[in-house]
């Protein structure tokens, strides 16, 4: 699949970075880039298993295009739900659904986590697909 | 020939004489690659696995789990729990599944099984009253599929060796599980013997639970596991408590993993899984059917040469059999006997190899056992059958 | 540094840096001696223990057996079982003992336990529906000796931390058997942290059982130990079945080994014992306790700078506690942090240290933990220290 | 402490041999050194533990003097019994009673057996020592 210009961007910008402490800073700046989901609003539905950090996420669906809140306590998680928002937020749901994770692959990111996060991560994102396919 | 010389311990002189390794049933040989996989892992990579977040603990756990991976596809099982062999496989079943699964049922073995295989059932039948029936063994020393069948009714688990240690028998499991299935119980079958020879696909075959050892195919000691497909997985309870099967623990109470992890408490085995993952890498690059065959034909060539020496030679040696031949001198101890080809660097194993009923049904207390494996060579066999005529005409 | 030169994967770059290994209560590194101990074991002496006659299973056998001698003299027990770990020893120790000695009779923990010391027991208890007891911690991060004595009567058992995972701590463990012994309690000691630092007189001390683990004194994965008193062991019934552990097997019945292979069923840790027999040789030669102070001070000198940096540190590093700094920063999450500092190749552990129950008595769900061994040095120390401070410039 | 001359010969020999079939051959030959247990005799209380072979020992003090008759099925164990009997055999039950296994260590023969077979000949010797402490 092609993916979203801003995605391509992040991917290019991710290749680029050698060093691992760089590229965990950019990971950290795209924190910034959730629509936060207020922490009055984490609950058991929202909450991503298998991190070890609390996680929370809302997919909602707005005029048939994906509407993602989300948060986290660790910056670096909540700067991976920024890099998913990136990828899928106001996306039509249809080209939503078409996203693999292979995205992540091609950014590298995920070989710069350790399993457990990169595990959280593919929850994070398992989540957000189940969630879609039920609309 | 290329196999041998992947494995250094071939070059060992016992005695003064090369060695001739022939106890493989009991555990096989190493080759370099599963010894340089976990001396890099101990060199390289050595950490602690799961929550993991700096970088050696990423690279455990993936090595730790890339075996669990490799088994499931190996075997095409559903789960895979990582246990410290195949006695340990079994108790796990008998304990996770067998206690909360069994009650009131009876629990079906053949006289051909391991102690592993029977022994972990004969406590649990102490504990819940569990009645143990027996599959005969007939004189052409298969399986009576006959008293089988009739003793089918009621059991909740048959167990089952794949091949035998002793005899070399493999076991028409596929009738076995059929049967079974039809009936209502679950099969497990010990592949302890079987694995290291053959190819077995669980779903295929249907199997509900597998257990085997790495050591016997080419891999580390201190691993193996318990194969099981995804029903049976469900209904299995936690059995040992600790580190890495729990969920959360409070102090009155604990929830559990729901994946694999929640049967393996504590530190798992990790540089044996990475070592049994290069094992089986290893063994997926042979011809495993070609070798089987060829190693049968090997073991028919020595049961012939015994049988001519006045020997009795426990086995049959069908197409689907493994290459073990138990045979006994009417005069000459098997210990002595075997004291003596070690003398000239042959390794056999003597004893009731942990199958004291099967022995009991043929009348006897022990064989000499000699079994062979890929690195094993037509000209060992010879060797081994030299010395043995030596050996007699010296001491019998 | 000496014995740096010892472990070779002291010699690794991460990301760029050179490893700064300090994840060493979750397992520890391995020197050279151990891993070609294992090494010559399958590239020369491979072979399956017990009943052995030819020369290389003889050789295997006293291999193996020499590593329970080692641990025997080297804790001064008079049983050694072979276990897969800490968490299997205690396992063992809560079937093969509890399940039989523990009916009607409370148990003692402490909220400073392992998990590892807490679900067999929470297990064992809901199957026999014994009363489990905590002994409460408390603020100065010391067992509350008042609220055990208090809570003796009754208990069958006491099983404690020698030394905390989590806090370094260690803990009155004299005082607790003395207390123990005089109410009729028996008391198992969970020395997984205690063993690797210091020397540990299993019968001086008088405690009648005592899990620990290879892995984290050096040794390989896969192995450890339940030391047992020969009372102790008297009254400990088989737990799991099969190979090895039996002295005959007919259909309906078995009769089991008296010695400690009654509890190990099955082919055992053969290489991993070996590996193991060389850590305790290689650790044998150096001087632990010169040891223990040069890393204690390390470990005040990191909590100290880790204190000025505003973080809280959980731990008091008392003379006899174990060289492990748990430490939170208010704002920076702990992953995040032992990321960042596996980006400049230091090796930090975080999360509950598998000790949900205590981090819930401090309030907290995980800390960050730098854990020190023989081969680190005050230089790592600064280092890590010095990565710190420019991790919390930067992200904090 | 000193040996009985047949017993240091013994030892001479074994020393001297570097084959180790012949050195079982050697073991071998010294099974005719029992004085033969019968089989009829075989019990209980005669037989050694530990043994994969059957194998048995009757201690019996004769005139102050040790009797020691045996038997095995192998002919190997029995040859340990040889040795043990050119050893023991008519001697003063009070030197017997010094005599350490040593001696075996001495001949290099607990060496060229397996463990399993060291272990029967302990086990083998044990039961001799733990007998005649009961005189
Ligand atoms: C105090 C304590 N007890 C028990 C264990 C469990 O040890 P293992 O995982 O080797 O079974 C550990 C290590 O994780 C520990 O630190
Ligand atoms: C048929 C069979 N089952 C079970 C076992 C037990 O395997 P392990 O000793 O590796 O647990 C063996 C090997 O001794 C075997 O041959």
């Amino acid at each position: 699949m092609t993916y979203p210009k801003a995605l391509i961007e992040l991917i290019d910008d991710f290749q680029s970075i050698d060093d691992k402490m760089e590229r965990l800073e950019y990971v950290f700046d795209l924190a910034s880039e959730v629509n936060e989901l207020p922490t009055s609003l984490w609950s058991e539905e929202t909450r991503i298993h298998g991190c070890q950090s609390e996680a929370h996420v809302l997919l909602e669906i707005e005029d048939g295009k994906v509407s993602l809140k989300s948060g986290a306590d660790s910056k670096l998680v909540q700067g991976l739900m920024g890099i998913l928002t990136i990828a899928m937020d106001n996306l039509d749901t249809e080209e939503a659904k078409k996203i693999t994770p292979d995205f992540a692959v091609d950014m590298g990111i995920l070989n710069s986590l350790s399993p457990s996060r990169s595990n959280g991560f593919r929850n994070m994102f398992d989540k957000i697909m189940n969630e879609l396919e039920e609309y | 020939m290329a196999i041998r010389d992947d494995f250094p311990i071939l070059q060992r002189n016992i005695n003064g004489h090369p060695l001739v390794y022939l106890d493989n049933a009991a555990t096989t040989q190493k080759p370099s690659v599963v010894i340089e996989a976990m001396n890099e892992y101990y060199t390289m990579n050595n950490a602690n696995v799961h929550r993991a977040v700096h970088t050696l603990a990423g690279e455990a756990t993936n090595g730790y789990e890339a075996c669990r991976t490799t088994l499931k596809s190996w075997f095409n099982a559903d789960r895979c729990i990582m246990t410290g062999g195949t006695t340990e496989a079994i108790n796990l079943a008998a304990h996770a599944w067998g206690h909360s699964q069994l009650k009131g049922r009876a629990i079906i073995l053949t006289e051909m099984e391991h102690h592993s295989d029977i022994v972990p059932w004969q406590m649990l039948a102490e504990s819940f009253g569990n009645e143990l029936r027996y599959i005969p063994i007939k004189d052409d020393l298969t399986l009576d599929m006959e008293a089988y069948e009739a003793s089918i009714e009621g059991a909740g688990l048959v167990c089952v060796v794949h091949t035998s240690n002793v005899l070399g028998v493999r076991n028409p499991i596929e009738k076995i599980i059929e049967i079974a299935h039809k009936n209502g119980a679950k099969v497990l079958i010990d592949a302890a013997q079987g694995a290291p020879h053959c190819k077995i696909d669980l779903n295929e075959l249907g199997a509900d639970m597998m257990a085997l050892s790495a050591h016997k195919m080419c891999g580390p000691t201190g691993i193996g596991c318990l194969l099981v497909n995804e029903e049976t997985f469900q209904e299995m309870k936690p059995f040992m408590g600790g580190g890495d099967m729990i969920e959360t623990v409070t102090l009155q109470k604990s929830t559990y993993q729901t994946n694999e992890h929640r049967f393996e408490a504590g530190t798992p085995k990790i540089a044996e899984a990475i070592g049994w993952d290069a094992a089986l890498g290893y063994l997926g690059n042979l011809n495993l059917e070609e070798q089987h065959h060829r190693l049968l034909n090997i073991a028919r060539y020595v049961a012939d040469e015994l049988r001519s020496m006045n020997m009795t030679v426990y086995g049959r040696h069908d197409g689907d059999d493994s290459a073990v031949v138990s045979f006994l001198h009417p005069t000459l101890h098997s210990e002595d006997l075997a004291h003596l080809l070690d003398a000239r660097g042959v390794a056999v194993r003597t004893g009731h190899h942990c199958a004291q009923p099967l022995l009991h049904r043929l009348g006897i207390n022990g064989t000499v056992r000699a079994s062979f494996y890929i690195y094993n060579t037509m000209e060992e066999a010879e060797l081994f059958i030299q010395h043995t005529k030596d050996i007699l005409e010296r001491f019998a």
